[in-house]
């Protein structure tokens, strides 16, 4: 409906090969960036920040990650909360060890150590595929947290583990109003994700796909298996790395080695399958709708409290969610296994067809 | 930038564009999977090459130059090569089989030939041996050619080459050349698709092709901006005039197609400005339209039918600027956000500021659907001897039925028989080597007889009924025009084609071809099962479909007092599709009516006897060539006529 | 056709098993230069793992494989392909969650040398190389004539345009050896004559070697220069197609003479 | 460390093993039978084991409260055979086994809904006491219940290996195992097959969830005992019972032998990941594991 694709020719390879070849995908995507750097930050409330915005910014950067290595690269892995306490901790101890030490430098390293990590425990995938790699990956989330857990060194040495992350602060301005550090972790996602698009819409991404869709035929026109799957361990776990270091630093402030157990990893594939396997985009809309979904469901479920009278049973929430987690997982696997990302481009191929059926 | 350079010739022009504006994009074609584009100052180095390189294999002044092709960048370039060397360029029809090219071939003496793709150069090969003038092929696509090495076939690439190394050695040669052309040699040479008899070679000067073109540009105010997609055969006057000389004159960007079967998308991407079809592709394009919505869930067909009632309500009048009510107008722009925008930029039409239809009659509602859903469509009569147009509709004071009034500089007017003369700056030269032709079009004071027939209506706007030789008389001396019968039920999307009879009988009947498409869809949805084009047409709830439609334009005839008495009585179903490989179209899908006469004297008869149905067998040409026989036992059905009301209001 | 060159593969008493499964016994044959070769066969010849060992896909245990002069026990798949030796499938291996265009692509990995930091900054030198090499997969799709499905996922094209992108990722490569595998299995005449005609015009305009494991005898006549019969993973006749057609150990292969 | 105390560590690793083994058969069982690694058997076991408890608080006796569970289990069972594995049929395996994750996530929601979050003790009638006679002339601590634990567990794993190879139905499951469309084609009736297998399943989830349930209390952390199963299935391969029953012995010794032997040195903790470590060394040995069929991949 929206859609005046009429007379939009491509004359060159560059103008066909951008990433929004349409205008009016352009325009929309101009508007979104504009609510999120500037009417977002007037309108929003702190409790919106603290509690969706930044956690959605944050959870859609490792949903990123977690979506080049299984969505892209076919290389099922569960864990993504070790990755990502590689990276809270690391940018941690960087922080605290060498003074001066500019936050984003501290970050990209934070980054570069759960890569060198990712890379060590993605060496099993070279050998071994499915089932087996996420149990692989399994040993490596347990194994990585009982280090952080048990090495005193890297949380400084604290009784119970929790360490403060140091206040975000660049060249004397410091990040901490809900709205700067929104800003702050907003111009990384973007910058990130903008990189991983460009990833995979080049030569590397192709190599990620093609060992996905079938590694043999891969193999024959000259991808090395290694170099891609290792590449793909090491991006994917670069940007859970720097996921790890914004939820310390940016979102939860103090954090310890419990925040990064199995069940984070656990939401994040939920969040790259619902959202959508291969997509960018998908890792976007996987971490808004698992962000969100408990907070609608507290919603809906004091509405029903006061409509019914009395109130339910404590625990219930948290069971509920957990039922509706669950059952939602099963409803995208059978109704759309690309999950939103593929509702959102049907949507859209509907409006370019307008008013014809698609 | 209104008005436009005053140079006299093509070449000249050439010129003057690369001069003024050589950044400027002339030519795009889709290859490669992207529009590769030339600039006019690139445009004019290319054509100088080509031209030097004509030169140097002995291409002379005077001497005609075929083409032969689908709308390619480098055959356009020839035609202007062959200009400044003072030659005539021939467009010829590409699908036409090597027995039509002969004659062309020889008619024309050609020496030269400029064709696209081997499938051309093996039609040319074979023609060579009755055509021993034709000495030198260059080819555009070197597909599967590399295996050819006969002395006279040499690349475009080659020639350019070649050309460009002649320029180095006669520096001024291109300008020496253009100096010597004037504005009254002859520009191009096209040969008519001749439903008289053979085809004549109708010879345009420079000056009446310009003529012509600044007409058109300054009427519409065309300007250097405008995008036109060619895709249409580049034999036909209507080409040569939109794509080539109107380029020439407004300096905008001509844009060709990757292939014949991609011309809809490519119309899509570049959503052109200017935009022109002959009536057949709009009509196509409402089936495809209407079968397509038939297939869109329930909310949207009802919304579409909504709002199409609105459009044609109002649509049509806010076009023309008429005043419409307030409510209507918010209507028809919540219509033009949600279907007709939309719409239009499905059709690849959203950037269409004009929009025209020539070569044949078109539908009145067709006609109104267009213009309805606010695309700019005019009709436009003319023919090649009158450079494409005599008569122009002005915005804003379109009549549907009418072709407009004559357009600026062109005197028409009307002979005893009702035949329309013409007289005008932009008129041809005369036939090629065939005086006496020119001199039976041309009369003494410098009118052309057209060969069709109309009249004046009160306001000045001229109304086309027929062909002059086809107007006849029923026998109670009533004016019988079968054209306009005919275009009548060919308005209806389930009838592609009709035939009528009646001219000094007491009744008109008709042959009717029924659309594929249209009435294969219709089936379906009734669930009739259907094997071919021959079952369907015989069935019956396909003749009661043509029978209502008949009756329905038997109605319309009522009400026009002198065509009252020519509706249609009893018709019959065709068993095949009438086609040009049968000789029974003209290369534009006009109907031969002599030769179909003769074909099916037998259904003739049996339509004005009182039998009921009538076998029928005919050799038919199929596309590979094999040629078969179709038969079947065609049913005769009368259709209800009405009794002839007052002069009542036309609606 | 282009004259045949010396022999550049020259594959000697290859022998090849699965556990107690015996493949390819003793095999040894050449392939020239810009030649058409044809290997023919019954089912479960040993056809198929006769190309995957000239690939590296397989390891075999007996013999030797001179390649362009080298001496090796066996070929890797990696080096296979960067010496140009490029191959399609018998049944189809498209990646199919990519378009037609992304598949052909993929074919030009080894030719693009961009690192990582490069591809994800994307402006610039990783860029210019996706442009470039866009424009040669463009001549590869204008060539095979599947224009108007460049944009369309692999999984929805029918078998026989699927067959015609493998070729097309296979020629994107620039190989000088290619390794066709049943290319022409389930097409309609039509579709066969074009393949044929994409095979010989690749043979004749870039000088590729082609390997053909072919099943239609009438096709294996007309384009391929030598032909080796391969029956029970022995070979049982080697040379021109005149005189293979007439060879009664083929002839007895085919109709199925007890063993 | 004298080999008093190596004996005793080990026996109750290996006991323990048992319990480990009792839940990777119902993995074994699934995957056998439909391809499908159910994620979600950890949480059909506290499931069970929850609802037993809840019964039986109801003022139901143990005997009648099991019996109810099982037809609860065998609804459950079937219901997810039906709403969850037959819209899925045609998926590759890696959709599958999201798919259990998220059933694994529902059943715990499930079971938490309707009884509550809170620990509950449950009660089997034996006590978790060394066995005197045992004590006195080896020295060696062995919990009666380990031993009657152990037993049932035996029992349980022979009538399964009997139940496969011997019964018609066994040999059918065999089957539909290897390839559903060659079961279908000869006339087994694939969802039936289905329904008996993970109504079977779920039995199996009762009694280890019992069990399990009664030596350290139904709660969350059973839902873990997936986890601990993964090792096992790996190391005795996905597809066969004794590689179960081996693998889960192997997994529970080592496991209690790393926590004492090791753990002291690196701060303890070893056995989270020990298990998984063992298995990923034997996987890159042998990636079909003890028992599991060799994976040829033809192109």
């Amino acid at each position: 409906m929206f859609y005046r694709e009429a007379g939009q020719f491509k004359a060159t390879y560059a103008e066909d090969n951008r990433i929004f070849t349409i205008r009016q995908d352009r325009i929309g995507f101009a508007l979104i960036l504009a609510a999120a750097f500037v009417l977002l930050p007037l309108i929003a409330t702190h409790y919106i920040f603290e509690a969706i915005l930044i956690p959605f910014l944050i959870f859609s950067l490792a949903a990123i990650g977690l979506n080049i290595l299984t969505g892209y690269a076919g290389q099922v892995s569960l864990g993504t909360g070790a990755f990502m306490a590689v990276g809270a901790f690391g940018a941690y101890n960087l922080m605290l060890r060498i003074d001066g030490m500019p936050i984003l430098l501290a970050f990209i390293l934070a980054g570069l150590c759960a890569a060198a990590v990712g890379i060590v425990f993605g060496l099993p995938s070279l050998r071994i595929r499915g089932f087996y790699l996420a149990a692989s990956t399994l040993a490596t989330q347990f194994f990585i947290i009982w280090c952080v857990t048990k090495i005193p060194w890297i949380t400084n040495h604290s009784a119970s583990g929790v360490i403060n992350a140091q206040k975000i602060e660049i060249l004397g301005f410091a990040f901490d109003t809900p709205v700067t550090k929104y800003i702050f972790v907003l111009v990384i996602v973007s910058v990130m994700a903008l990189l991983a698009k460009n990833l995979v819409r080049s030569n590397i991404g192709r190599s990620w796909m093609a060992i996905r869709d079938m590694d043999m035929a891969a193999e024959v026109i000259g991808i090395r298996p290694m170099y891609a799957k290792l590449t793909a361990f090491a991006v994917s776990s670069f940007y859970c790395g720097v996921a790890g270091a914004l939820f310390a630093f940016a979102y939860l402030g103090s954090v310890e080695p419990e925040a990064f157990l199995l069940d984070l990893s656990f939401r994040i594939l939920f969040m790259v399958i619902i959202g959508g396997l291969g997509s960018i985009l998908g890792s976007f809309f996987g971490a808004a709708f698992i962000v969100l979904l408990p907070v609608f469901l507290s919603i809906s479920v004091s509405f029903i409290e006061s409509e019914v009278g009395h109130t339910l049973p404590s625990g219930i929430g948290s069971s509920i969610e957990l039922m509706v987690f669950g059952a939602l997982i099963i409803f995208f696997l059978i109704v759309e296994p690309q999950g939103l990302a593929r509702l959102w481009q049907i949507g859209k191929e509907k409006l370019r067809l307008w008013p014809f059926p698609h | 930038m209104s008005e436009y350079a005053p140079h006299d010739t093509f070449p000249n022009l050439l010129l003057h564009h690369a001069r003024v504006r050589p950044r400027h994009p002339a030519v795009r074609e889709k290859d490669l999977g992207i529009w590769q584009t030339w600039t006019w100052s690139e445009v004019a180095e290319e054509i100088a090459a080509l031209a030097g390189g004509l030169a140097k294999l002995g291409f002379k002044r005077g001497d005609n130059l075929a083409i032969v092709g689908d709308n390619r960048p480098r055959l356009y370039w020839s035609m202007c090569a062959a200009q400044i060397l003072g030659g005539v360029p021939v467009p010829m029809y590409q699908d036409a089989v090597t027995q039509e090219l002969i004659f062309v071939l020889q008619d024309a003496e050609i020496k030269f030939a400029v064709v696209e793709d081997q499938e051309q150069v093996d039609k040319l090969i074979e023609a060579r041996a009755s055509c021993p003038l034709l000495s030198q092929i260059l080819y555009d696509d070197p597909r599967g050619l590399r295996h050819y090495d006969e002395p006279f076939l040499h690349s475009i690439d080659e020639v350019q080459e070649a050309g460009r190394g002649h320029l180095r050695e006669h520096p001024d040669f291109i300008a020496q050349e253009i100096a010597a052309g004037k504005g009254s040699d002859i520009a191009i040479m096209l040969y008519t698709s001749g439903t008289t008899g053979k085809p004549k070679g109708v010879c345009m000067t420079h000056a009446a092709l310009l003529a012509a073109a600044r007409g058109s540009c300054g009427f519409d105010r065309l300007d250097a901006d405008e995008e036109v997609l060619s895709y249409l055969p580049m034999a036909w006057v209507g080409d040569n005039l939109f794509s080539y000389a109107q380029a020439m004159v407004a300096g905008f960007t001509v844009n060709c197609p990757e292939s014949g079967d991609t011309v809809m998308t490519d119309l899509r991407e570049i959503g052109p400005t200017f935009y022109f079809a002959p009536p057949r592709i709009f009509e196509n394009l409402l089936t495809q339209v209407m079968i397509r919505m038939e297939d869109a869930s329930a909310l949207k067909r009802r919304v579409f039918s909504y709002f199409m009632e609105v459009a044609r309500r109002c649509g049509a009048e806010i076009l023309d600027g008429k005043p419409v009510r307030l409510a209507d107008r918010l209507l028809y722009a919540l219509g033009n956000f949600l279907i007709y925008g939309p719409l239009r930029n499905v059709l690849g039409m959203s950037r269409v500021r004009i929009a025209y239809t020539a070569g044949a009659a078109i539908g009145p509602d067709l006609f109104r659907f267009y213009r309805s859903i606010g695309i700019n469509l005019k009709q436009l009569y003319g023919s090649t001897e009158t450079c494409a147009y005599v008569c122009l509709q002005k915005d804003r004071e379109i009549r549907l039925d009418t072709v407009g009034a004559p357009a600026p500089g062109v005197e028409v007017k009307i002979a005893a028989n009702g035949e329309v003369l013409v007289k005008s700056a932009a008129m041809f030269e005369g036939y090629y080597k065939r005086p006496d032709a020119t001199a039976e079009t041309i009369d003494q004071d410098g009118y052309f007889h057209t060969g069709d027939a109309g009249y004046f209506d009160p306001d000045g706007q001229l109304k086309i009924i027929d062909r002059a030789k086809d107007v006849g008389q029923l026998a109670n001396g009533a004016l019988y025009a079968p054209n306009y019968i005919e275009n009548k039920l060919k308005f209806f999307q389930y009838i592609r084609e009709a035939v009528a009879f009646g001219n000094g009988r007491d009744q008109v009947c008709a042959f009717v071809n029924i659309d594929m498409g249209a009435v294969g869809n219709w089936a379906e949805r009734r669930n009739i099962p259907y094997s071919g084009y021959t079952d369907l047409a015989q069935k019956p709830e396909v003749y009661e479909l043509v029978r209502e439609c008949i009756e329905q334009a038997n109605a319309e005839l009522a009400q026009d007092p002198m065509l009252a008495d020519s509706q249609v009585r009893r018709f019959l179903i065709l068993h095949k599709e009438l086609d040009p490989d049968d000789d029974e179209l003209t290369r534009t899908r006009k109907v031969r009516r002599g030769f179909v006469a003769d074909k099916y004297r037998v259904l003739i008869d049996a339509l004005y006897s009182e039998r009921r149905s009538q076998f029928i067998e005919t050799q038919v040409k199929f596309e590979d060539g094999r040629s078969g026989v179709v038969s079947a036992e065609l049913a005769i059905c009368d259709a209800r006529s009405f009794a002839p009301q007052a002069a009542k209001q036309a609606a | 056709m282009r004259p045949t060159g010396e022999v550049i593969l020259d594959l000697r008493n290859i022998s090849l098993a699965f556990g107690g499964v015996k493949a390819l016994t003793d095999i040894s044959f050449d392939v020239r230069e810009h030649e058409i070769r044809a290997i023919i066969g019954p089912n479960g010849a040993g056809k198929s793992s006769m190309l995957n060992v000239i690939n590296g896909v397989y390891r075999p245990q007996q013999g030797e494989i001179v390649f362009r002069g080298e001496h090796r026990r066996n070929m890797n798949t990696y080096q296979a392909a960067k010496s140009g030796i490029a191959r399609t499938f018998q049944n189809i291996a498209l990646f199919r969650g990519m378009t037609v265009l992304d598949n052909i692509m993929t074919g030009r990995n080894l030719k693009m040398h961009c690192n990582l930091l490069q591809q994800a900054l994307y402006w610039g030198a990783a860029q210019r190389e996706e442009l470039e090499h866009r424009r040669i997969v463009e001549e590869v799709i204008d060539f095979l004539e599947i224009q108007y499905i460049r944009k369309t996922p692999v999984g929805r094209l029918p078998y026989g345009l699927q067959k015609r992108v493998e070729l097309g990722r296979a020629l994107a490569a620039e190989p000088s050896i290619l390794l066709l595998d049943e290319p022409m299995a389930g097409m309609n005449t039509e579709e066969k004559q074009d393949m044929c005609r994409f095979i010989l015009d690749v043979n004749d305009e870039f000088g590729t070697t082609i390997v053909l494991i072919e099943h239609d005898m009438g096709v294996v006549m007309d384009i391929s220069d030598r032909v080796v019969v391969l029956d029970y993973g022995r070979k049982i006749g080697d040379g021109a197609p005149a005189d293979i057609r007439n060879s009664q150990d083929v002839i007895d292969a085919y109709l199925g003479v007890a063993h | 460390m004298d080999a008093q105390f190596f004996f005793e560590v080990l026996l109750g690793g290996l006991l323990s093993g048992v319990m480990y083994s009792l839940v990777a058969l119902g993995y074994v069982l699934i995957y056998k039978a439909s391809g499908v690694f159910n994620f979600a058997q950890g949480s059909m076991v506290f499931f069970a084991a929850l609802t037993t408890v809840g019964i039986h608080d109801m003022g139901v006796s143990l005997w009648l409260a099991v019996p109810l569970t099982m037809i609860v289990m065998i609804a459950l069972g079937l219901a997810i055979e039906k709403f969850v594995l037959r819209p899925l049929v045609a998926q590759p395996e890696i959709t599958l086994f999201m798919a259990t994750i998220g059933l694994a996530f529902f059943v715990e929601g499930l079971a938490q809904a309707i009884w509550g979050a809170a620990v509950h003790p449950l009660e089997l009638g034996i006590e978790d006491v060394p066995i005197q006679s045992v004590m006195d002339s080896t020295g060696i601590a062995i919990s009666q219940f380990d031993l009657v634990a152990a037993g049932i567990a035996a029992a349980l794993v022979t009538a399964l290996a009997i139940f496969f190879s011997k019964t018609r139905i066994g040999r059918a499951l065999r089957a539909v195992a290897d390839d559903h469309q060659a079961a279908l084609s000869v006339g087994i009736p694939l969802q039936q097959i289905w329904g008996i297998v993970w109504a079977v399943a779920g039995f199996v989830a009762l009694v280890a969830g019992l069990l399990w349930g009664a030596r350290n209390g139904v709660e969350f952390s059973l839902t873990f005992l997936a986890l601990k199963a993964l090792p096992v299935l790996i190391l005795g391969g996905f597809t066969s019972i004794p590689g179960a029953i081996v693998g889960g012995l192997i997994i529970g010794a080592s496991e209690k032998l790393a926590e004492v032997y090791i753990g002291p040195h690196v701060g303890g903790g070893v056995e989270g990941w020990f298990p998984y470590l063992l298995a990923l060394l034997f996987l890159l040995v042998r990636p079909e594991g003890l028992f599991g069929e060799r994976i040829i991949r033809r192109i």
